[in-house]
């Protein structure tokens, strides 16, 4: 293995180039019309177009994908996480194109993938299961009926939320059916839903695996993402503020039983619920790296994309269970372009401007630049920001002091909303669950009316003297208010 | 000289003098920052300031176009806008008839045709926009006058898709 | 504790503000009046200007400082390293003027501040000392026959690499003891100076030490710092490439015996040289936070600030050695401006670019920013870049990629230099001592051809289209070029 | 069009075409950058650039003031000079009976007076700079024919403090 392709965009890209780099592998990015600019791009020591700026026409063609490997020399392929990570066909035809496949073996994704097999393999490895079950064309309001409502509608295909829906009555359930349907063909090519039995104020709590071809396999200790709106994670954090010794061994003794079940290697992710009785049911496994991991790497000190490349290569983990070592509280907050303030509409444009924060245990996986024009096709994720801390209080301050930070100017982001939720009482007592942006901020407003005066007595404040920048358009009202004119 | 910034649905009326800045009723004593670098993108003009606000250093990253100012101010953006020309822009905003396209995005469905009577918060259009769906509801109870949009339609971001009276 | 002033600028000054605020406490700044805009001002919640530029009329003005303490109502004071850091008159008049001094007892400061009297100290702890001795007037000369050469002049109040110099025979003695004491009584306002015998081929090894009031005093393990020039710290890591188990707990025991013996409390570090034949000898302890404390942070996890801030409140550490955890390999570079092609003289003015490195596991404590003017008056620190790793190899080429991330265009820095150390095969294999700079780099120039020739063609290339900036100044020639005129 | 570019002690001839570069004898593919951010600050106007140079994409970052030209690539800067005005900046440099202070200081001592008869790596003056001492030494061998600092007094950046001839 000597040079990788990475056969995605924004931060994960970067993130899995700087790995590459750091063991002596060149990468290859591939980039749409629109992401010329990207900071991936600029990331790689090679690039190539693959097509137009929808995904379906660019990060989700395998045959302009596998021309890329093949032009620049690539012989291995990281997937990163959405788009083709999750996809079997795809991870085969890297194989079968004589390429190494960065990731879990494609029957694990295969199976995995499909969210009513999985169920099924989990529930055979003693994983206890959300009741539930499939549904055909004109079955779903019995089959919902004898589940009982709340239901939770889902992409069979599906992940990272899409294709989801909560209905909390039958009336509810054929618009929220063919919306999740639309959705999950629009994002895995793979219409089909099933319905899930909602819990009441579950916490979301997955556990980390990863796997060597050795016949190693640990875990990385858990990880809450509770927070979240629309099943998006917006907060992760590990280890779960609520974990206890015993919950873990069995939790934990769960996710490797799972990935056992399907011969699991490399990384991966168990997805549990977990509800106030501490009984926890089998969600879904992601098979691959996802977009949280930081937390995990900032406790463990174990590089899970290095530890990828390594797995991939062939070479065993080098450590077993009993080695790995947990440290301290992380916790990591998705920086994404939408109004918090507007239903969370996305946002999208041009970086006006960038200034994203440094220091002691403070990690940026940032994907945009300033200039770089966030396009309207995918993703609204711009950058993940984490902090480690000795204990879980001393992380959350020392993020939110990052978030604080932080300027992002142009498209609106979730920025200050993502500062207040982390400061939130009911946040710091750790009383998480996966309704809490529901119960806590039902109509969020940033409002702060000092600092907006303040802020309006900056906006109309210019230097002392001239700044040598001139410019050729007319004279804006800001520069012509009497005294305060630019000298 | 006084000005009037519009923010959301709020107007300040600042006035600015050589060691204070009064913002509605407010007054704050402001030392004037020395230049810095300044940044032109897409339109742009961004500078990072240090304004001393009432005895307090506050950094700030202003960026100025001609009729807008956004303010980033301890990690909250402050989106500014003079007088005439935040009307305009907020013609189609808070309560307004006019139903517009808040991004680019594609059209999934339309629910309502010209002719039908609406409620406020009745949804009207589902728009795909970054991999999301979200519904387009109606501001205020009316009739359809007019619908410009359809199913896998493309709209502009600021384009009037349903217009209601 | 509410409000700390922080007397000191730079990197340190903004490194300390962040730790305060992440206790909750508020910060104020001292700047002299080149200061105004630099980026300790800006980490701040009150700045106070305390002179002109040169230090003697403002970070070394206790006046002004205890002045601005009570302006700003700040009830504690956090010297950072450098300046008043070690200056055992500062401490007692902070103390007297009823505000907490953040750093060692002002008597612990004395003995140490007075390598004579550390020597004395050390020894009498039982710990073993370099062969050297006092001179004075007249004496210098038999004193340093006796020794035997090379010998080593250092000033007794020194520190730092100041007032020190390297004799190889006696007819360079003369002119060593005059140049020393003069850069001795610029630095410390103290200008004598005591001899020691040169060990050859040494590393400096030093252990660092934390105290608090309740009698609890342990060893964060040990740093390498040899890589220096001109005994500047250039290059440093945790844990020390050929430490053992056996030598870290005896030079781990003699650290803390030399602590024990001036009662010490809150950081410090106790210095060593250590021979070939696994030998070492007391160098000095050092009574304040140390520039390389980041990469003891890096591995042991805790954050030596916050310590010192909860010690100075008469906190207890709430840890003892036994709790005290090494993971993984740190190194840090010193980014400094000054000309390694150039006999490493220092240059100054605005940094007219700075791009800073991110990503997991890489840090920057940084002390500059766009705009900002490096002052002629001070140290050409401009900030710090650190690294960790699972193994001292991985820590040591994600640094080597940080810095390759990194671009500061005005003055000159030594950050290419940096790069050609950290990279060299003999540092890689960890053969590192003081004079490893000297054997290796005797004369090193950013030699690199091919990347001059691409520096030339992206020197001459304008983007394709108008960028919307125009200057209102002459056109210059490079945007006269022909067709690559800016349209 | 054929550029002469001075780097340290060499000359570079560039000639740029469409989408070529000649380095002296080498030739480069060349891709240019769209444009981006540009910042001035201090007279000099700065641009991130992603150059595809030989099918890989350079990101760099590009200083221009009237006469010289800073590139950052892969962590080292190369500064580059138009011909004329480097020569003139060179003037007091290597091998020349013009020894310039680097950089603004305090001279601690001066060494030579005029008359003297020096070597070539003969110490001349001690100047304190950055709380470090450095010596500036001869770089011709020849007679002191004028030293302009005195001990104590402080020098400008570029200023001739001792002349060799």
């Amino acid at each position: 293995m000597r040079s990788v392709l990475i056969a995605n965009r924004g931060e994960i890209a970067v993130r899995v180039a700087r790995a590459c780099r750091e063991q002596g592998l060149t990468t290859v990015a591939v980039y749409s019309e629109v992401d010329r600019d990207a900071p991936h791009v600029r990331a790689a020591d090679r690039a190539v177009c693959i097509g137009p700026a929808p995904a379906r026409e660019s990060y989700l063609r395998t045959e302009a994908l596998l021309d890329a490997a093949r032009t620049a020399g690539a012989d291995a392929v990281h997937p990163g996480y959405g788009f083709f990570s999750e996809n079997a066909a795809f991870a085969r035809a890297v194989q079968e194109a004589g390429l190494t496949w960065i990731g879990p073996p494609p029957d694990a994704i295969a199976i995995m993938g499909d969210k009513l097999a999985a169920r099924e393999t989990a529930g055979r490895a003693g994983v206890p299961l959300v009741p539930g079950a499939e549904i055909d064309a004109g079955n779903a309001k019995a089959v919902a009926a004898k589940i009982g409502y709340p239901i939770l509608v889902k992409a069979a295909a599906g992940g990272g939320g899409k294709g989801m829906r909560t209905v909390a009555s039958e009336a509810e359930l054929d618009e929220a059916l063919a919306a999740a349907g639309r959705e999950a063909a629009s994002a895995f090519a793979d219409g089909r839903v099933y319905l899930e039995k909602l819990l009441l104020r579950p916490r979301h709590v997955e556990v980390q695996v990863l796997g060597d071809t050795h016949g190693t396999l640990v875990h990385l200790g858990e990880r809450e993402c509770s927070v979240q709106r629309r099943h998006q994670k917006v907060v992760e954090e590990t280890p779960c503020p609520v974990m206890t010794d015993a919950l873990r061994t069995r939790m934990t003794d769960a996710a490797l039983a799972a990935a056992r079940a399907v011969n699991y290697v490399s990384t991966g992710t168990v997805e549990f619920l977990l509800d106030e009785r501490g009984e926890f049911y089998f969600l879904e496994m992601n098979t691959r790296l996802q977009v949280e991991h930081p937390v995990t790497e900032w406790v463990t000190g174990i590089d899970l994309v290095h530890a990828q490349l390594r797995v991939a290569r062939g070479e065993p983990l080098g450590f077993t269970q009993k080695d790995v070592r947990f440290r301290g509280h992380a916790i990591e907050v998705r920086l994404c372009a939408e109004d918090p303030a507007a239903s969370f509409f996305p946002s999208a444009g041009p970086i006006v401007a960038l200034r994203e924060p440094q220091g002691p245990w403070v990690r940026v996986d940032s994907g945009i630049a300033q200039g770089f024009t966030v396009p309207v096709e995918y993703d609204p994720l711009l950058s993940k920001l984490s902090a480690w801390g000795e204990d879980r209080a001393t992380a959350a301050r020392r993020l939110w002091h990052a978030l604080r930070d932080t300027a992002v100017l142009g498209p609106t982001t979730n920025l200050a909303f993502l500062q207040d939720v982390i400061a939130h009482e009911a946040f710091l007592r750790g009383e998480t669950h996966t309704g809490f942006l529901g119960e806590h901020f039902p109509a969020w407003r940033s409002g702060d009316d000092d600092a907006a005066a303040v802020a309006a007595a900056i906006a109309l404040t210019r230097p002392a003297a001239s700044t040598g920048a001139t410019t050729t358009a007319a004279p804006s009202p800001f520069e012509t208010l009497g005294r305060w004119r630019l000298a | 000289m006084e000005t009037r910034l519009r923010i959301g649905d709020r107007t300040l009326v600042v006035t600015l003098d050589a060691d204070t800045a009064r913002v509605d009723d407010r007054t704050l004593a402001v030392v004037r920052p020395e230049p810095g670098p300044v940044t032109t993108t897409g339109g742009w003009t961004v500078e990072d300031m240090t304004v001393t606000v009432d005895g307090r250093p506050r950094r700030a990253v202003v960026a100025r176009r001609s009729d807008r100012v956004l303010v980033s101010l301890d990690g909250r953006v402050h989106a500014f806008a003079l007088g005439d020309a935040e009307r305009r822009a907020a013609g189609g905003g808070a309560g307004s008839g006019s139903v517009t396209a808040p991004m680019p995005g594609k059209v999934v469905r339309v629910l309502v045709a010209v002719g039908d009577v609406v409620e406020t918060g009745q949804a009207l259009v589902v728009l795909e926009a970054m991999k999301m769906e979200t519904t387009l509801a109606a501001e205020v109870a009316g009739t359809v006058k007019a619908v410009h949009a359809e199913a896998g339609g493309m709209v502009d971001a600021g384009a009037v898709i349903v217009e209601i009276a």
